[in-house]
């Protein structure tokens, strides 16, 4: 039994406890609406040992990796380093990969930057 | 260089810059450097040298010839720029009084190490570039600089010429060095063969106090050792506590104020490695309370006169680690 | 003058203009951008995890070899300025990823984030200088009222980045006064455009896009510029506002790009 | 010749029931320099101090061990008792057989054993002790107190009521501080200037108390009871004698676009200026900066209005020494820059704005007559967004404060209830991540703005403020409510962090008073001495020791008030004579020991010292004022040659001890 | 290692005046034991302890030394214990890096209420110095090599 929160808190170099539950990053998030789960959440769940629901989220894809919820967190917490981590633990674990390689073409369009396709790959995929 | 060096010296005397000279020159033995006065132009070119065995920091001469009537000019090497500014910092030299020429340096050779590669009857020598030209007896050898250099310059923290008022050769840059591996080498022993190394090391020990008296640290007044109401004073080199624990005193004493010069290292007769003693200080307390290297700049406060309130216990240090 | 240039993929395909006039401009300007030979993709997102240590090789990689060719190394993708400034600050900061790095690339001489990493934007303000640029340009774009767009990887996190203000930054806005055009301050500037979510949720991106042109039009622009490929591509997409890379602006005012705005 | 007595204690059984008494006196008497040894019941009795009176007479002693209870229970006792029979009271040790000995161990034989060692440890000690006597120093009868705001004037009403002369120093035209640009004070919600502007008075009208406003302290020499400050009273360019206050000047000026300060540049004043109507003093002050006569030579209007003949161009700086016994700071706090917080759009859009500001805005005599306002286009705003929290409570320090500023919650809660309380038709959001309303009748406060005044209080933050369509359009997290809030806001008001006055640091160093990393004051204690600097002589009033509201300054004014009192009181100051001394022989002046003294107690001189050949050398070395000292060592053991030592606890006397303890 | 029943301590505790020489004064008012081999020597203040005091104490035949203070924050000086505790670091890394047994030397802080953790703490101290035998090294780490 992999304990996810300790493995996430060390992966992220974040330590949750730092969070005095403000709401800020949640506050600045973009993608708000997009997500079951908000930054603020993050944080919490991977203190109080939640992380496998938050590995089971859909949103933890949607994050824009905007580092809005960093910079503007008052305690120096890096929410999205957590959502980076948990996506991590997912995609390390076998076979859970968000989207093969073999996925991506179906979503490409002519104009879309490689900038755009590597990084969904390297954000959905182990070893994009 | 030595020309630039000797010609600087000279006119900085012919113009009435300064009215003394502190460099080196030679003594019984062409590698065998001293450090020296000059007062006028004349001797400056008869006498003053600058080869690749002035190892001597001069900074520490200033205290005393910096508070005599006239201006001095000083030569100095990086590692030297260090104690000058540590040494103003602790208020020691009238600055004003003194004209101080930064030399750079390729760093200084060793008899020894020359002696160690095989090379004998030395008469002279002369560095070019990375290659050192040895006369000997039996004819000139070339020998890699690297090879020759004393132990403490194969170290070296910096070339970085600190407060001079001008600077011979260009001006450098602190360096990467792996300083610390000896100390961390002697971490990863055991305590037992710590003692081992330090009881071998530390009887060698003739209580000469050459350290003692080379160390810009080590400037006092007048020493503990010899202060009879420190309660470690010593006179008599008997078997009593003043002696045994005369290299630790040390140590603490200059701790945050040692720039890692290695001069201790360099003149001691019996070749004890103290200046482990000084940079296994300097590691601790850049590890346990930031990077601070003594002589580096006027402002920053040394770490054992400064305190934060979140530094840690003593008990981080636990046997063989250092809190790491 | 002549500098170390990291292109990066996006630049050699989708965003020419970007790197095209970027290069051309520069050269107008007095300074070289030299590719660096063989540099490799920066990895386009910035691992975010601790014991990621593969993917951000390639920008220790390009590192590394502006260290050896002794000059700063400079980027114009913000992506790959975010990547490999990022990677400097790590393999200068954090010991682990130094040793292990070296420890994989085994260099001749460790590499330890001695290299200096610039943005374009920062070569011209700080080598060129925006005033020395003003005095530069041809073709004024006088009374042109432009947007600056900073979008995210530039500014953020401002420890590492040390960029510009994260929440009111000014570079652009003075590169385009230097030009002669009229910058608009719009809130929205340093939001995200919806970056490469783009992919897989095009409604929520564009939906990003169009709150950033919108403030930005509220504001009084008449058209945005940025520095990034994937922000063009995204407010191309989804913003009511025209958007043109800010080497293309450039170029146009130092008389090198013909046409309209 | 040492000629030492031991005087061995019983404590009736307490310690002779584990100790053998006698045994202990009878070897001690065996140890070097010991003449007379004895034993008796009770030795802090009369009998007993009559006993050792007698002993040291008759045997002509030179030092007294008494080996008995703590010293911390009857050193004192025993210094007396010694000093009545003709003894130097520091010539006397005690050795702790009670506490450290009979009291923690059963077995008599152990026990004695150790009370033998302790013993030895103090004759060992006494025998290197020296006579020491505790100076005197005289104290100056007249306070200062820097800062004139309401910490300021209720410190020097309190010492002026005690009948001491106090000058205030104020860096501003007029004394009253930041309380003159409140509206009104929680938790009552009386007007900060009908309760303010009488004291200002007051305090302009005391015999005891002058006031030296536009003026900042240059430098400060001395130490407690002795202190000589050097004041520079800027020139205003106005005769404050003549001027009357009438206020022409200013309506005449025509440099009319200079940001007002006292209104936070949310209006304008003229170069010639009375920052407000109620202003102590109450004379113009030119701004040299803006005025045109002083800049360009020409103009002088305000000269040719004034029926006083008060301007005076030419006026220069004035230094003013003078000698005082007692310092209090009381330099107040300064909201944080917003420069660092733009995600809030405070540069971006004049209707976003500090609470501070916001205090000007709702002020009947502020910029808007008193009317709510929005800056950009003078409409009523309709909907406002409070932020608390802005840059406290803050990890790192780059941006923003780590501590909390501890006024916010209450004032945030004060305008909130008001802004609703006189326009019905507002929206007021507050966002808050904790409400802290300890305090009395403060959480009642709170919840009145909640539950009377239809306040939405919201658990969440702002992240971000964009500023479009003439709307504030906020984007907020409601953490109770699990959403992200849109708001078209009219106006958001930030509850600016709280920081000491940048003035405090510099002021710090003169006073060599130290401070927390944050720049408040450090306190000599935090409990029990929370109005005092370590460094004697010199105290703590209001905000420049740590955020606080006005009842709180004004208790710990008068606490700091109290103290000045009770030290302008005293004739003279007895110093502990338990002092560092250098030997200036032997001192590098090398600042190690300067350093790390906590009083500031240590400064240098440059002195003339024999060199060899008869030449003379001079050197610097340090000196330490006994009256500042208090004794801690820490500069014996920062000092590398050993030349500073602790009188009482010195390296001598010290190894004496660990010696007779291990041997 | 072996134990050695015989073997009593040397041990000197240096004691701040204000808060642990009152500490151990209330763990002797509540007759709370600790061994006699613990003797203390009071000092104003915790900064007051030079390292020389404590490598004399090993010289002269101590086994242990302890330094006590009041804890961070509360120092009657204000900021002496934090002085104090740079140097005992130092100190102490620089004594394990000669070699010397790192248990021998403790800092504790211990306020003037209390008695007990005095009382624990010498008694901890002491039996971890009982256990390791009577202090050598320091006095042979400058004899000629044996």
């Amino acid at each position: 039994m992999t304990d996810w929160s300790s493995r996430v808190q060390e992966i992220s170099g974040v330590n949750p406890r730092k969070c005095m539950k403000c709401g800020k990053c949640t506050a600045a998030c973009p993608a708000y609406d997009q997500m079951e789960y908000h930054p603020h959440q993050f944080v919490d769940m991977v203190q109080t040992g939640r992380v496998e629901e938050l590995m089971a989220s859909k949103g933890i894809y949607t994050c824009l990796s905007c580092f809005a919820c960093v910079e503007r967190c008052p305690r120096n917490v890096q929410p999205s380093s957590i959502i980076e981590a948990v996506r991590l633990a997912v995609i390390r674990r076998q076979g859970g990969n968000h989207r093969k390689p073999d996925e991506i073409p179906a979503l490409l369009n002519e104009e879309l930057p490689q900038q755009a396709i590597t990084s969904a790959l390297r954000k959905y995929s182990k070893g994009g | 260089m030595q020309r630039s060096v000797i010609e600087t010296a000279a006119s900085l005397l012919e113009t009435g810059v300064c009215t003394r000279v502190l460099g080196w020159k030679t003594g019984e033995f062409f590698y065998d450097v001293t450090p020296a006065v000059f007062t006028s132009a004349e001797e400056v070119r008869k006498d003053m040298v600058f080869t690749p065995f002035c190892g001597a920091n001069l900074s520490k001469y200033l205290i005393a010839e910096s508070r005599k009537e006239g201006k001095i000019a000083v030569f100095l090497k990086p590692c030297d720029t260090f104690s000058f500014v540590q040494l103003q910092k602790e208020h020691r030299i009238c600055r004003e009084n003194v004209y101080a020429v930064g030399v750079q340096c390729p760093g200084m050779s060793d008899p020894d190490a020359l002696k160690a590669l095989g090379l004998k009857g030395l008469t002279g020598c002369v560095q070019e570039g990375d290659t050192l030209r040895v006369d000997t007896l039996y004819g000139e050898k070339a020998v890699p600089l690297a090879d020759a250099l004393s132990l403490r310059c194969r170290g070296c923290k910096s070339k970085r010429l600190h407060d001079c008022d001008a600077i011979i050769g260009t001006q450098g840059k602190d360096l990467q060095t792996s300083r610390f591996a000896q100390v961390e080498a002697l971490e990863a022993m055991t305590a037992e063969e710590r003692f081992a190394f330090w009881r071998k090391e530390l009887s060698k020990c003739i209580r000469c106090n050459a350290c003692r008296n080379v160390c810009p640290a080590c400037s006092c007044e007048t020493c503990v050792f010899d202060n009879p109401d420190s309660g470690v004073q010593n006179k008599a080199a008997a078997s009593s506590f003043e002696e045994n624990l005369f290299h630790i005193i040390r140590a603490f004493h200059v701790a945050g104020r040692c720039t890692d010069c290695g001069e201790c290292t360099r003149v001691c007769p019996q070749h004890i490695p103290l200046h482990l003693l000084n940079r296994k200080l300097i590691k601790d307390m850049n590890t346990l309370y930031g990077v601070y290297q003594a002589g580096a700049d006027f402002e920053t406060k040394p770490p054992m006169l400064a305190f934060t309130l979140e530094d840690p216990e003593a008990s981080i240090i636990t046997q063989g680690r250092n809190g790491q | 003058m002549t500098y170390a240039y990291f292109p990066g993929c996006t630049l050699k395909t989708k965003a020419v203009d970007l790197d095209r006039w970027g290069r051309e401009s520069m050269e107008a300007l007095g300074i070289t951008l030299e590719e660096l030979p063989q540099w490799q993709c920066c990895g386009a997102v910035y691992p975010l995890a601790k014991d990621e240590i593969a993917s951000r090789l390639s920008a220790v990689r390009a590192l590394m070899a502006a260290r050896d060719q002794g000059t700063p190394l400079v980027t114009l993708c913000s992506a790959c300025h975010h990547v490999i400034k990022r990677a400097n600050c790590d393999i200068a900061e954090d010991e682990t990823f130094r040793s292990r790095a070296n420890a994989y690339l085994s260099p001749e001489t460790p590499y330890s984030g001695e290299a200096q990493v610039l943005h374009y934007l920062e070569v011209l303000r700080d080598v060129v200088g925006f005033d020395n640029l003003s005095r530069q340009v041809k073709n004024p774009l006088t009374g042109v009222k432009i947007g600056a767009y900073y979008g995210c990887l530039l500014l953020r996190p401002s420890r590492q980045m040390a960029f510009d203000d994260p929440e009111n930054p000014t570079i652009l806005e003075d590169f385009l006064r230097a030009i002669g055009a009229q910058p608009v301050i719009y809130a929205q500037r340093n939001e995200c455009c919806g970056g490469y979510v783009t992919l897989e949720n095009q409604g929520f991106a564009r939906s990003r896009a169009a709150a950033v042109a919108d403030n930005a039009a509220a504001q009084g622009a008449q058209m945005l510029t940025t520095a990034c490929p994937l922000c063009l591509y995204n407010l191309q997409q989804g913003g009511s506002l025209k958007t043109v890379y800010f080497t293309e602006l450039l170029a146009q005012a130092l008389g090198l790009k013909e046409g309209a705005l | 010749m040492q000629r030492i007595g031991v005087f061995v204690c019983w404590c009736g059984s307490n310690i002779a029931a584990t100790v053998d008494v006698e045994k202990v006196a009878r070897v001690l008497s065996q140890e070097p320099g010991v003449v007379y040894s004895t034993d008796y019941q009770y030795m802090c009795s009369q009998a007993g101090q009559e006993m050792i009176q007698e002993a040291i007479r008759e045997h002509r002693l030179t030092g007294v061990v008494i080996c008995s209870c703590s010293p911390r229970m009857h050193e004192a006792t025993f210094r007396k008792t010694v000093e009545k029979a003709g003894l130097n009271p520091y010539l006397l040790e005690i050795a702790n057989i009670r506490e450290h000995c009979s009291w923690i161990h059963k077995d008599k034989l152990t026990a004695t054993e150790k009370a033998v060692i302790l013993g030895r440890a103090a004759i060992a000690k006494v025998q290197l002790n020296a006579p020491l006597t505790a100076g005197k120093s005289p104290v100056t009868k007249r306070a200062l107190v820097i800062g004139g705001g309401i910490a300021g004037i209720q410190t020097a009403l309190d010492i002026a009521e005690a009948g001491f002369p106090v000058d205030i120093v104020e860096k501003k035209p007029t004394i009253g501080g930041k309380m003159t640009q409140i509206d009104k004070t929680f938790p009552t919600l009386d007007c900060a200037a009908c309760i303010l502007t009488p004291k200002m008075v007051d305090a302009a009208q005391n015999e005891n108390i002058d006031i030296l406003s536009y003026a900042q302290v240059e430098k400060i020499q001395g130490f407690v009871g002795n202190f000589t400050v050097t004041i520079r009273k800027k020139a205003r360019y106005v005769d404050e004698n003549k001027c009357t206050g009438c206020g022409l000047c200013t309506e005449k000026c025509p440099q009319k676009k200079i940001p007002n300060e006292f209104n936070l540049g949310l209006d304008n004043r003229r170069a010639i200026y009375i920052p407000f109507a109620q202003a102590v003093p109450k004379v113009a002050t030119i701004d040299p900066n803006h005025c045109a006569m002083l800049q360009k030579g020409k103009c002088g209007v305000c000269a040719k209005v004034c029926t006083a003949g008060a301007i005076d161009y030419k006026q220069q700086d004035q230094l003013i020494t003078r000698e005082y016994g007692a310092i209090v700071a009381a330099t107040g706090f300064e909201p944080i820059s917003m420069d660092k917080f733009d995600e809030f759009a405070y540069s971006q859009s004049p209707d976003v704005v500090t609470s501070l500001e916001f205090e000007r805005l709702m002020n009947a005599a502020g910029p808007t007559g008193g009317t709510l306002l929005r800056p950009s286009d003078g409409t009523h705003p309709h909907t406002l967004v409070f932020v608390q929290c802005v840059g406290s409570r803050c990890d790192g320090g780059e941006k923003g404060k780590s501590y909390c500023s501890k006024i916010c919650c209450m004032y945030t809660a004060k305008h909130a209830m008001l802004t609703r309380e006189k326009y019905p038709d507002t929206e007021v959001y507050v966002f808050y991540i904790d409400v802290r309303t300890p305090g009395k009748s403060f959480d009642e406060f709170y919840r009145r703005a909640v539950e009377e005044y239809g306040v939405h209080y919201i658990k969440g933050m702002v992240g971000k403020v964009t500023p479009q369509d003439g709307k504030l359009k906020v984007q907020a997290s409601d953490l109770l409510g699990g959403r992200q809030l849109h708001i078209d806001a009219d106006m958001v008001i930030l509850a600016a962090a709280i920081e000491p006055d940048k003035s405090a640091r510099p002021l710090a160093t003169m006073l060599t008073a130290s401070m927390d990393t944050n720049d408040f004051f450090t306190e000599a204690h935090p409990k029990l001495r929370p109005v005092e600097s370590p460094t004697a002589g010199v105290f703590l009033s209001g905000a420049c020791q740590g955020p606080k509201d006005i009842p709180e300054t004004v208790a710990q004014a008068s606490a700091a008030a109290a103290k000045v009192i009770g030290l302008l009181v005293k004739d003279s100051l007895t110093c502990n004579p338990c002092t560092a001394q250098p030997d200036e022989l032997m001192c590098n002046g090398c600042s190690s020991c300067e350093k790390v003294c906590p009083y500031g107690a240590i400064t240098y001189a440059d002195k003339p010292f024999r060199g060899p050949n008869r030449t003379t050398r001079i050197r610097r070395v340090a000196q330490v004022n006994p009256a500042v000292c208090q004794g801690c060592g820490a500069c014996t053991v920062a000092c590398p040659s050993g030349a500073m030592d602790l009188l009482g606890f010195s390296n001598k006397q010290i190894m004496a001890e660990v010696d007779a303890i291990c041997r | 290692m072996q134990v050695n029943e015989t073997f009593t301590p040397t041990i000197v505790a240096f004691c701040c005046n204000w808060c642990s020489y009152a500490g151990a004064d209330l763990s002797g008012t509540n007759r709370l034991q600790y061994p006699a081999n613990v003797k203390i020597i009071r000092i104003p203040c915790s900064c007051r302890l030079n390292p020389m005091f404590i490598l004399r104490a090993f010289q002269r035949g101590a086994d242990g030394v302890i330094l006590c203070g009041c804890h961070p924050g509360d120092c009657h000086y204000t900021t002496g214990n934090y002085y104090a505790r740079r140097r005992m670091t130092l100190l102490f890394s620089l004594l394990d890096f000669l070699g010397i047994e790192r248990e021998r030397t403790r800092v504790e802080w211990v306020s003037a209420a209390e008695g007990a953790k005095f009382a624990a703490t010498m008694n901890d101290f002491t039996e971890t110095i009982t256990r390791l035998g009577p202090n050598r090294r320091l006095e042979d780490l400058r004899c000629k090599e044996v």
